[in-house]
């Protein structure tokens, strides 16, 4: 028997394996390509609108004059209070989930709960809202009030990302400093949080994306969708956000918004990607401190 | 596996070699004050008994190993002497371990107190992610002691006490993991050591250490012995014989057999024991 | 088109720049886009004045005005009488103001040579809720025309324009059949007209005025013979029952703060010109004037 | 330096209750349980606000007529209440997008976990996660303005807005999440039974298609309920390129109208709060939480299963 | 440790019980044809240099056992004769490894014809999450065999010689799952003899199982010899010593000693194979 051209009971059988592993090969390039082109086209359509004067502009009804300057104000005043009220509570969870709770049936209820909670569409959230803070507790169509609806939206990715994070801090950590006569918070406070923060904070970030992202929370709240002035008061003043004003001019007839509303586009990535760098600095930054 | 005509390895204590762990023979041991005192411990995860009706006796200042194969038990002992059990949820104890003749069980103990007093060394060594100095004054701190110059004191009376200080006073403020894992683990019982502890429980300390730093630490807890009782579960059956003067054997969950070290390897009196010191299983 | 604009602090009352404050305005989606273009306009000579417009529709507009959280309201229609019990109810007095006046245009696709024009009552029999399952070709509409399938196109049902088509047509407000082509881009239903031959569809003038060559105007016949909506056949009234005007009423008491007079007088001399540039007609130079009046009585 | 530990007193079996520091831990867990709380009360809180607004929905429409009408039009005259059509639309433009996304995302998923080097692995992985982290206002605007006059063109037959708009872009949309969940399943295959058919001279092909995608099946399921229910609960992207006709078929070139685009519908529009109307919302976002909340359940409940499996 | 007065362990073979693994003398072994040969092999994971020039004769239906402390390269020397290290990305394998005189690592080798020869059992038994039966016939499977006859007979065959039909023979369609640790492990060996190998791979076969299991599994090794070339990776003495007839030692990934079984572990030749027998380490 020799081992270079051995009886094959199946002659097509290498053939078959090299066709199936280009099949795949092509649906994964296929889908790098279909987001390269998404990206593309975007950018490219929305490049001519561009420029300073459309970020630091109020939008207009003539798509040459529009600009983006309330909506990006109004989405970095959302996402800023969306954090403050949802790391607090969303890390302060994860810690009694994980730190405090007793195993039992009611914390695997609370734990199966919070997991379906990050799958209940945003729009219901929105609903929500809508009922809770801008009617019953008369919050308007506030900056207020579109915060709180998106701390519900965001709530379930913090703590699941904090859970992650806490969990996966090794466990003879916890034991080491318990055996050492620490009480359970200053294990948490000392050991546990300082080793989760990189994964807790990439899971803010995550979050506040998603947050910068929703339309449809502020929508069914009902918020306005134009707005010539910037909000000062965050329970009084109306206010917009970038994907709502994208919406709007994806909206409206004339091709001049959906060029204005692709720059809008541009401008909300961006925003995203810096996000997103700044969480891997710190991110860096936190596991070089470490060392 | 004897019918189908395998080879069997008796042990034999050498007796070539001075044995200073044997010297502590079985007739001074009873005369030694017991330290730890467990009655009629059972122990439960969940519905799962662990332990069975253990009632064990530990000198104090010797160094008392348990043996066992895997699972029977040994770890789930040894981490009710300093209630890390605890943590996990759905245990469940019944009988008595005395500390100094008190019951750590009783309710309304001070578990942060009694941790204190029964320090611990896990199988891995398992450094916090800080300096090597942040690593020793943790024990300190978290019992509220602030001042620098009483954890500086601290911190290189354990780190020489473990054996340590020649090799990192240079680098107090490196990182811990840096080390290696023998140094590693050595600072692991330095930090423990800086709690001030009457006991010391040891869990495979050295099981995942090269040969040089198992000798080193085998050193070590022949040094420790003076000023502390300690506990220490291994594998390594030449491990228990080297360092320790009373071994307590463990099978599925029983304490089949305690003795006088010497004794126990020479002229065991159970079966089991003689099954598994030949390295019959596991 | 805003060579207007510097004059509006010429009203001596108060230099826009000087002007804060706020001023909020709610109501009918249909005057929506009127108020947002004064709004915007106004904002380049008051800055500092945070206007917001808001379209709740007419009937949420006027909760919101007898609350008296709103200062202006925007509507489609006049106050109903229960409206204006409810105001002197609470004390609210206010002044009413036509801005503009809104002109639906029915339009079919430009290879349709069989209709010039359509009676209410045909209007009705293709829109009404009932024909949903009926009328699927033109001849069923009438047998003399061709079999060809019938393809409806309209604004979503949030518009104005939607509200007011079914009331006029069908006589019933939001009476519709449901299986048409809805959006609120009339520049998609313009697409759709363009491209069925057998596409039908309605929205404001001004979109018809921008595609002409792509669409073919059907006059519209109330019984007084075929009428084709113009600039002349909207605001004189003589195109029924489709044209309209609309409102804006002003709580009287918001006119104590110079940013809502400013606000107001800048409404009422910009709009004609706006008005146009949104889609709808201005008001004959007679209103016009009539609203000047209107509201010189009431300010201080 | 003395080897002599500090005398000290003999162990103090009791602590004192009125250590502060014990009440420092006790404030703290209760600052914890009340964060916790809160999560607790969201779900209440959307169960209460549906409810109590859908009840009195109910008490003008019979909840029959509600499941089993085949006609919505609330805001039209005469008024239909059946859900049936949003229902349907909204589950051809999940199954649709599924049907984009599941066929491609799982050969993905299969080419990064058993075929790519790591190198590509590290370079395709976040790709897709931006494909992830785009906002789904981002899908609509392409819908509108890429996909539609694509389909149009292709399709002169298809309606101005349709459901195949809406399929292609949230299929898209969810690609990256059947990728990752499917990737993470076939990752958790362990690898000794890859090395098990390997060593018994199974080449690739046999090894993906004859071990571990059966092994993998019921998580690879989960992970497309769960994209499922994403697509079902997907807003903005819906509204802006399915339009909103309300319409019980299973073509996809026809108008329809989601829940989600419902919802949307009637938030922005004139209707007055209070009303029946404006009820509907509640109702409808009512029907979309239990659907979305049962392809959850049901997903994680498979996934749980496999996790098991696998301890 | 010497210097701490610890004790030694030198272990015998007993001379009392007849030892079947023993009869094979040195003498016999270099008359043996040899089935697998290795010459001077090198083996890297990416710059990391696992195997230092190993060259080692594996004689025919004999059972050689490869020992030495965890990380020395045993796993990865075995797994370099059926090529399963291709798996890994980043390897690098320099010099010969000859089966039946042939380089496997020869350009052109069918990897799937050399892995069909080669049959292997892993350390952790892998059953496939399918039936019993579908577990065995899977070799054969993907060798193109599609006669349900055939595959019937094979399978039946297989569990013979692994000793596991008695025990499956009415549940065949049941799922691998179901069945006990040891029972598992021994589907795992019917499974790779379905292939009809000529040299079996074992890494540590029996090191997660009870002893029960673990007799079992070294009495079917023993059979096993008569038709097979065995090579077992093992951590435990007593198990090398019992079942062998040649045992190798491995030490950071050099091959420092290699001999028939009774020899090694009687008179080593190496300070560091006598060291590891004696349980100085590890
Ligand atoms: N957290 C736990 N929950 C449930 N059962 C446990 C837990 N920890 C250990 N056990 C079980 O308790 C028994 C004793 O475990 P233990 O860890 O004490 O064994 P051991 O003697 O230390 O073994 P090893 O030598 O492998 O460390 C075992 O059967 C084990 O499966
Ligand atoms: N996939 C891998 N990539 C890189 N290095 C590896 C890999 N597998 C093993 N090694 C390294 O190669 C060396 C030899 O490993 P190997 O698994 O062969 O040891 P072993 O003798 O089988 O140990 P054990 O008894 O613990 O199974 C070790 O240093 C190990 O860290
Ligand atoms: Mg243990
Ligand atoms: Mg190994």
């Amino acid at each position: 028997m020799s081992l270079t051209n051995g009886p094959h009971g199946r002659p097509y059988a290498k053939l078959a394996s090299r066709m199936f592993a280009l099949f795949c090969a092509g649906a994964t390039w296929l889908c790098v390509t279909i987001l390269m082109l998404l990206l593309w086209n975007v950018v490219s359509y929305g490049w001519d609108s561009l420029s300073w004067e459309y970020i630091n502009r109020f939008p207009s009804r003539f798509a040459e004059k529009a600009g983006i300057k309330p909506a990006l104000v109004g989405s970095l005043y959302l996402i800023g209070l969306t954090a403050l009220f949802s790391v607090p509570i969303g890390v302060g969870t994860a810690i009694y989930l994980e730190e405090y709770a007793p195993k039992n049936r009611w914390r695997t209820i609370v734990q199966i709960n919070i997991a379906n909670l990050a799958g209940v569409p945003s729009i219901v959230y929105g609903i929500l809202g809508l009922g809770l803070f801008v009617r019953a507790m008369q919050l308007n169509r506030s900056l207020m009030a579109g915060a709180l609806t998106l701390t519900l939206v965001v709530l379930p990715i913090v703590i699941l990302a904090a859970q992650e994070s806490l969990r996966a801090v090794p466990s003879t950590i916890r034991q080491a400093s318990y055996a050492l006569g620490a009480t359970r918070w200053q294990t948490v406070w000392c050991q546990l949080l300082p080793a989760a923060l990189p994964g807790i904070m990439t899971g803010v970030i995550l979050a506040l994306s998603r947050a910068l992202g929703e339309a449809a929370p502020l929508v069914a709240i009902g918020a306005a969708t134009y707005v010539r002035f910037l909000p000062e008061d965050i329970v009084n003043d109306e206010f917009t956000a970038l994907p709502l004003q994208i919406y709007t001019w994806t909206d409206q007839p004339q091709k001049g918004f959906h060029e204005v509303a692709a720059a809008g586009i541009v401008v909300l990535l961006v925003v995203l990607i810096c996000i997103n760098a700044l969480a891997v600095i710190l991110r860096y930054r936190f596991s070089k401190n470490k060392q | 596996m004897s019918e189908t005509g395998s080879t069997n390895f008796p042990l034999k204590m050498s007796t070539a070699l001075p044995n200073r762990a044997a010297m502590s023979s079985a007739a001074e041991m009873a005369g030694q004050s017991k330290k730890v005192v467990t009655r009629e411990l059972d122990f439960f995860y969940g519905i799962h008994q662990a332990l069975y009706n253990i009632s064990l006796d530990i000198p104090e200042h010797r160094v008392t190993a348990l043996i066992g194969p895997s699972g029977c038990g040994k770890s789930t002992f040894l981490r009710c002497l300093n209630r890390m059990n605890d943590m996990i949820d759905g245990i469940n104890v019944r009988g008595e371990v005395l500390l100094d003749g008190i019951n750590i069980y009783h309710r309304g103990t001070d578990v942060v107190e009694l941790r204190k007093r029964v320090g611990m060394v896990f199988q891995k060594s398992n450094p916090f992610p800080k300096s090597i100095y942040e690593n020793v004054a943790y024990g300190p701190r978290v019992a509220g002691v602030r001042q620098r110059s009483v954890l500086d004191e601290m911190v290189e009376k354990c780190l020489r006490q473990s054996a340590l200080w020649d090799e990192v006073q240079n680098r107090l403020n490196d990182s811990a993991l840096q080390l290696s894992g023998g140094q590693q683990q050595r600072l692991c019982i330095a930090r423990a050591l800086a709690t001030s502890p009457e006991v010391l429980l040891m869990d495979e300390p050295a099981s995942a250490l090269d040969p040089k730093s198992t000798a080193a630490i085998e050193e070590l807890i022949f040094d420790l012995k003076a000023t502390y009782t300690i506990v220490i579960v291994t594998h390594n059956m030449q491990q228990a014989a080297r360092v320790s003067d009373q071994t307590a054997f463990f099978y599925e969950g029983h304490l089949i057999e305690v003795g006088a070290t010497n004794e126990i390897f020479t002229n065991p009196l159970e079966k089991q024991t003689e099954d598994y010191i030949t390295g019959r299983f596991g | 088109s805003n060579s207007a604009t510097p004059e509006a602090g010429s009203s001596g009352r108060a230099s826009g720049e000087g002007l804060s404050g706020a001023v909020r305005i709610h109501g009918s989606s249909t005057v929506f886009p009127v108020s947002q273009a004064v709004a915007e306009e106004f904002s380049e000579v008051a800055p500092n004045v945070k206007v917001s417009v808001g379209s709740a529709g007419t009937s949420g507009g006027m909760k919101k005005f007898v609350a008296g959280e709103i200062d202006i309201c925007d509507a489609s229609r006049k106050m109903k009488e229960t409206e204006r019990e409810k105001c002197t109810a609470a004390g609210i007095e206010f002044v009413e103001l036509t801005i503009a006046i809104d002109g639906l245009s029915v339009v079919v696709n430009p290879e349709n040579d069989w209709v010039d024009c359509l009676t209410v009552e045909q209007l009705k029999t293709i829109w009404r809720p009932e024909s949903g399952e009926t009328v699927m070709k033109w001849s069923d509409v009438d047998p003399e025309w061709p079999e060809e399938p019938l393809k409806l196109y309209g604004p979503g049902t949030d518009s104005g324009t939607f509200d007011y088509f079914t009331k006029a047509i069908v006589g019933e407000e939001r009476a519709s059949r449901a299986d048409y082509t809805a959006s609120e881009n009339d520049n998609q239903l313009v697409r759709g007209v363009a491209s069925d031959k057998g596409g039908l569809g309605y929205f404001g003038y001004a979109y018809y005025a921008e595609n002409k060559e792509q669409l073919k105007l059907v006059a519209v016949d109330a019984g007084e013979g075929c009428v084709a909506p113009d600039e002349t056949t909207v605001r004189d009234g003589s195109y029924k029952p489709l044209s309209r005007p609309l409102f804006i009423y002003v709580r009287k008491s918001s006119l104590d703060r110079v940013e809502v007079v400013a606000f107001v007088e800048f409404y009422i001399k910009n709009v004609g010109r706006l008005a146009k540039d949104v889609g709808y007609v201005p008001v004959s130079d007679e209103t016009a004037k009539q609203n000047e009046e209107v509201l010189k009585k009431v300010l201080p | 330096m003395s080897l002599v530990a500090p005398a000290r007193e003999p162990f103090a079996a009791k602590s004192s209750v009125f250590d502060l520091r014990w009440i420092f831990e006790f404030a703290i867990h209760g600052v914890l349980f009340v964060c916790t709380a809160i999560s607790v009360i969201t779900t209440v809180g959307i169960v209460v606000v549906l409810l109590f607004e859908s009840l009195q929905f109910f008490r003008e429409v019979s909840v029959w007529e509600f499941l089993t009408g085949t006609r919505w039009s609330p805001l039209l005259k005469p008024q239909h209440f059946g859900v049936l059509p949003l229902f349907c639309g909204t589950f051809l433009v999940a199954g649709g997008s599924a049907l984009i996304a599941v066929p491609l995302g799982l050969a993905t998923a299969i080419y990064l976990s058993e075929y790519a080097s790591p190198l590509v692995r590290e370079v395709v992985k976040p790709m897709l996660e931006v494909l992830a982290g785009i906002p789904s206002v981002v899908y609509g605007y392409l819908a509108v303005v890429f996909v539609s006059p694509l389909i149009r063109d292709t399709i002169p037959s298809a309606d101005l807005f349709n459901a195949a708009n809406a399929c292609v872009v949230v299929g898209i949309m969810i690609l990256p999440m059947v990728v990752s969940l499917s990737e993470d399943v076939l990752q958790s295959v362990p690898n000794s039974l890859r090395e098990g058919a390997y060593a018994l001279g199974a080449n690739k092909l046999d090894v993906t298609l004859g071990v571990i995608l059966p092994a993998a099946m019921s998580g690879i399921m989960a992970a497309c309920l769960l994209a499922i229910a994403r697509a079902v609960g997907e807003t903005m992207a819906v509204t802006l390129a399915a339009g909103a006709t309300p319409n019980m078929t299973l073509n996809p070139f026809e108008g329809i109208q989601t829940m989600t685009a419902y919802i949307v519908q009637v938030s922005q529009g004139d209707t007055p709060a209070g009303t029946l109307e404006y009820r509907t919302i509640f109702a409808v976002g009512l029907a979309l939480f239990v659907s979305t909340l049962v392809l959850n359940v049901f997903a994680r409940w498979i996934l749980l299963r496999v996790e098991e499996k696998y301890e």
